[in-house]
């Protein structure tokens, strides 16, 4: 089992799957992207009633949601392999984190986004501070940090442990703050506001919402692989990994 | 189609942000094949040197 | 064990005060970008009361951060931080003793004259005793935070603003409560002390961690 | 004993040595060669672990020197490019801390004594700042003097120093040697020993 | 004359982009202190409203200070500042190019990324417009000005935040005509004429004697 | 023709040199010695204009070299304790802008070759600050190559730099002396001329 893992947290042995894998990734992203943007737009009410009357700009919820829901998660995801790397001290964990980052970061920019153009038409204003929102803004600065702080060290084996320390750190600091935004004032904390109820959601909405979600989450698979894929070649090549050329020779004809 | 497009008057904030969501995954995807074909063409010439015997 | 913290910390405020103005400007600048606001938000005396709080505790965490830049980059400039690094005693002391040279030097100050700035925005006697109280559970917890992210941008082009990048987010938690504190007081004094139990916590935890953390951190940036 | 197996060292895409294998017993000193930039430097931080290599290991006393930890950076002296010594101190106040920190004894009249003989007498509580060039090297160099770390890194330790310096270092040196000290040194100069044994090592083509 | 200016500002900017992130830290640094306001002072609209000028325009000032500290200093520590002294080259020409490097770098994007802080403060349309045009205009005094003071505190420890001590009362007017600009076109768009008028003869003032002042502190403190 | 009369500085508490004159014609080179502290550094700063001697006064082609300002700097090359390039720019770039700076022409042809010459080829197009301390220096190096100023002012050029490069800097020195050149250098090795006259001047007690 741990032989196993440890062949394909070479470098060498993980590209080739990676290149295997993409492809199928990217039919899990379009397919039920195509379903649920359908599903959307056509199978769902004009209109929603009753006390949460919404006219059809809701249906900014079907990125919306997932875009948040992703952004939280590959922090998650990236701080994960960070730390993997930093414990044992593999090379791939660390590519790993890297090529996650981007994604991640641009998730929660659309989070803020799409939700800034759903706050215009609903609540009257692109930005208030709410802290949902302020916490995903806090998010969106912390992806930055980790990139801005990668990429302003040169030496990559330094720049890697340097930002994986950070995400670490910020994975440590990510909940406080939330929960410090959430809840500014301590002594009236347990009269937090109710949160969304999915169960409570029109079926066609949810069933829409949730196939977008894996979409989106599948979208993060392959370009994460990708980028990955990219940054092992840039890396073996420089280091001067024999095995680039030999791989490379037999995918030249493609 | 017109009904569609408008989306009962919340045309600009609906298309804004699928239009934004659009944007920001295609250019990621173009991003990520420009890097790639830049970093095969470079790897490419490493190789074409080393085999015609070009010192590095 | 303490000998080397002490000495460590003695060198680092010796250092200090060999500059007199140094341990002054951290103060100055704090005053400055206290004073500067109602210039620029006009002066009625209601805004000024709601904004006090929430400005002190802005002008507090940047001052404190500004002079984290050089809470090692000087020493490593020098080279005195790779003989640290190559010292018989564990690092993460050594770092302690900085840390704690650096709130002493900022930290502290701040706390001494927060008074003066609460008096500038027409602050009351009580919400002036708990912004004390705040800032002075609060900005050890900001110096240990900081100097993780000191450590990690050690040497690095444009450290001073990427430091403020990788900190500032860091820092909101004590915001909140810091000025959540101030501004409590200003309507229930006796509700103040669920936020100084939170502060506490938070300096426990961070005194605990970040020395390890920033110890670590140094050993990366010193490859 | 310090014992290297196997060492290879990379810098951005150029391997600068590989497969390295030395040892270096005490009463000896190892003269690390090479030009500009062909890895001594390199190798010298490795040795002290302020850097680390790619592959291969490196044995204090047949113990890994990474799992030894503080112990073997007890036993250690690294000399690098940089002085280590802060410009807003004296001389004296530099080396105490030094002294601390290498947890040796330190008190006030060694370190005037190892000022005085590396020829500061008169400078010493004086701002290194205030110093020159070749000064300040002086004063970093006298914590060779009181130093008992059995092992020696030295790198370029002879440049910016006038020829009186550059004798009374070399007797240091020599003396250390003689007393079953291990040193490992990078110079463009010749050292010569007046006990013990003077192996060197080439880096590069 | 044109050539050393053009190869400055090349150098310069050159220098800013090996490092991408350095262009954009600057940015991130203005928004993440616009942001932290809030955070500190509560979120009720008309506080934000009144304080959003005011907060942006302190914002631009620390942002555009910090970037300053190594506007000269990196140039000295590697001798290279020398090298410019003793060039065949006026030393003002010299100056200016690096100032404009500056400007360019972080001047500019915080003017381009201003609406963005506007609608975080509730500032309607008009009001962003304003603001953008104060700030393109005050934002060249900012680095001009504070070009003399990063040339008086070269080498200086503690440099930075003394730099700040000096420069900051320096900014005061600045600061008040800039975000006065802003406060008064919420109520009449065609009042701000004055405004503008001032920021730009600061502009022109500083654009003559800036220079100058700044390689003579040059001078002075490479001795 | 360079004079110096009646030069005298100080530093802190200490006079480092009085009323010293000499003076430095075409083809010559000076060699000021001294030990260390003894005020190298400072005399040549002075010569500069990058330090303000305490009373005195330096000429140049017979006049005062602080009332001829820039056309004195453009007559004027000098290399310091500190190498003066950019670790962020190549060496190229680096040599480009002071190319710009001592206002010649600098073509980029002329940059390779004085790179391949002075022992960096293939390191031409990384940025300086992922070269060895020697390789560094050897880049600031290369700008003596490239200058057409009359007056060479060294301080300390042969630090940190191998034999081979140490050989190659002498031929430089030796060759532009023979070309009419003057040099006023510190070093506390011995330099070798193939033409023109050597002085040496003695600081310190
Ligand atoms: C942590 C990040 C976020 C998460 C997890 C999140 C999640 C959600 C969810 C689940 C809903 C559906 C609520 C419901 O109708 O039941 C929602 C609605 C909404 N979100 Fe977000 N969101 C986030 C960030 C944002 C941001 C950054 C903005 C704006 C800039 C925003 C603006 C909105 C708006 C306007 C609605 C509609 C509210 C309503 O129905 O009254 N959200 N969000
Ligand atoms: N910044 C300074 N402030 C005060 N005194 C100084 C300063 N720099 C140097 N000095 C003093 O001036 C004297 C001469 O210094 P200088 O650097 O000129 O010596 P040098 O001959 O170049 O020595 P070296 O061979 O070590 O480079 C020294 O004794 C030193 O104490
Ligand atoms: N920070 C760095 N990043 C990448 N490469 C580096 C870095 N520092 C040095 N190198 C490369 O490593 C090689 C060896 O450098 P090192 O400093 O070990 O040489 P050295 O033998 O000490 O040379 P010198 O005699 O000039 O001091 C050099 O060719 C240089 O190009
Ligand atoms: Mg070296
Ligand atoms: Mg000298």
């Amino acid at each position: 089992m741990a032989l196993n893992w440890f062949r394909f947290a070479a470098p060498s042995a993980f590209y080739p799957l990676a290149g295997r894998a993409i492809p199928i990734f990217w039919w899990l992203t379009v397919i039920p992207l195509v379903i649920g943007l359908v599903w959307g737009f056509f199978m769902t009410p004009d209109q929603l009633g009753g006390t949460n009357a919404q006219k059809e700009y809701y249906r900014i919820i079907f990125i919306h949601v997932p875009t948040a829901w992703m952004s939280m998660w590959l922090y998650v995801v990236m701080a994960g392999w960070a730390a993997v790397g930093l414990v044992f001290k593999t090379r791939l964990s660390f590519m790993m984190a890297n090529a996650i980052a981007p994604t991640g970061a641009v998730f929660t920019f659309l989070a803020l986004w799409t939700g800034a153009f759903w706050g215009r038409p609903s609540w009257g204003t692109y930005w208030d501070w709410d802290p949902r929102l302020t916490a995903e803004l806090i998010l969106f600065f912390l992806y930055i940090g980790y990139i801005a702080l990668h990429s302003a060290i040169d030496d990559t084996r330094r720049a890697d442990r340097a930002a994986a320390l950070l995400a670490i750190v910020g994975l440590v600091m990510v909940p406080v703050i939330f929960w410090s935004v959430n809840c500014p004032d301590p002594n009236q904390c347990a009269a937090l506001h109710q949160r969304s109820d999915l169960t409570r959601m029109e079926g066609n909405i949810l069933f829409s919402m949730l196939t977008i979600t894996f979409a989106f989450w599948m979208y993060s698979f392959a370009t994460t692989l990708m980028r990955l894929r990219s940054l092992i070649l840039e890396r073996e090549s420089a280091a001067g990994a024999s095995w680039v050329e030999t791989t490379l020779g037999k995918e030249g004809a493609s | 189609m017109i009904a569609f497009l408008s989306q009962g008057g919340y045309a600009f904030f609906v298309w804004g942000a699928y239009g934004m969501t659009l944007i920001l995954l295609v250019a990621e995807i173009l991003f990520l094949r420009y890097k790639r074909r830049t970093i095969l063409a470079r790897i490419g010439r490493l190789i074409r040197m080393r085999h015609s015997g070009v010192k590095q | 064990m303490f000998r080397v913290f002490w000495c460590i910390l003695h060198r680092d405020l010796t250092l200090a005060l060999r500059r007199r103005t140094d341990v002054l400007t951290t103060l100055f600048f704090f005053i400055i970008v206290v004073s500067l606001f109602p210039l620029g938000v006009g002066t009625e005396k209601e805004t000024l009361q709601t904004l006090g709080p929430g400005v002190v505790w802005v002008a507090a965490l940047l001052a404190s951060m500004l002079a984290l830049e050089r809470l090692f980059a000087a020493d490593y400039e020098d080279g005195t931080l790779e003989q640290m690094l190559l010292a018989a005693q564990p690092l993460s002391l050594v770092v302690l003793a900085k840390i704690t040279a650096h709130w002493l030097l900022t930290g502290l100050p701040l706390v001494l004259i927060a008074p003066l700035a609460g008096m500038q925005y027409h602050l009351t006697g009580e919400s002036i005793l708990v912004m004390m109280g705040a800032l002075l559970v609060g900005t050890p917890v900001l110096s240990l935070i900081g100097a993780i992210g000191a450590a990690l941008t050690l040497g690095v082009r444009g450290g001073g603003i990427l430091l403020s990048l990788l900190i500032l987010p860091l820092y909101v938690p004590v915001l909140v409560y810091g000025s959540g504190a101030v501004e409590i007081s200003r309507i229930d004094f006796s509700a103040t002390g669920p936020y100084f139990a939170l502060l506490a916590s938070f300096l426990l935890v961070a005194l605990t961690f970040a020395p390890l953390a920033s110890s670590a951190a140094l050993k990366i940036s010193l490859e | 004993m310090l014992e290297v197996s196997q060492l290879e060292c990379r810098r951005g895409d150029r391997t600068l040595f590989s497969a390295l294998d030395f040892s270096v017993a005490p009463g000896n000193l190892l003269h690390v060669r090479g030009a500009n930039g062909s890895g001594k430097t390199t190798l010298l931080r490795s040795l002290c672990g302020l850097f680390t290599p790619d592959s291969g290991e490196i044995r204090w006393q047949g113990e890994s020197a990474r799992r030894l930890g503080e112990e073997y950076r007890r036993d250690l002296l690294y000399f690098g490019h940089h002085n280590g010594i802060k410009g807003d101190l004296t001389g004296v106040e530099n080396l105490r801390i030094a002294a601390t920190l290498d947890a040796n004894r330190g008190d006030d009249g060694v370190i005037w004594d190892a000022l005085a003989r590396i020829g500061l007498a008169g400078f010493e509580d004086l701002p290194t700042r205030m110093l020159s060039q070749g000064q300040k090297k002086r004063v970093a160099l006298a914590r060779l003097m009181l130093s008992r770390a059995p092992l020696w890194i030295l790198d370029e330790p002879f440049t910016a120093l006038d020829l009186g310096a550059v004798d009374l270092l070399q007797t240091l040196i020599a003396e250390h040697v003689a007393a079953d000290g291990l040193v490992v040194l990078t110079t463009h100069q010749e050292v010569e020993l007046t006990a013990g044994g003077l192996a060197s090592l080439h880096l590069g083509s």
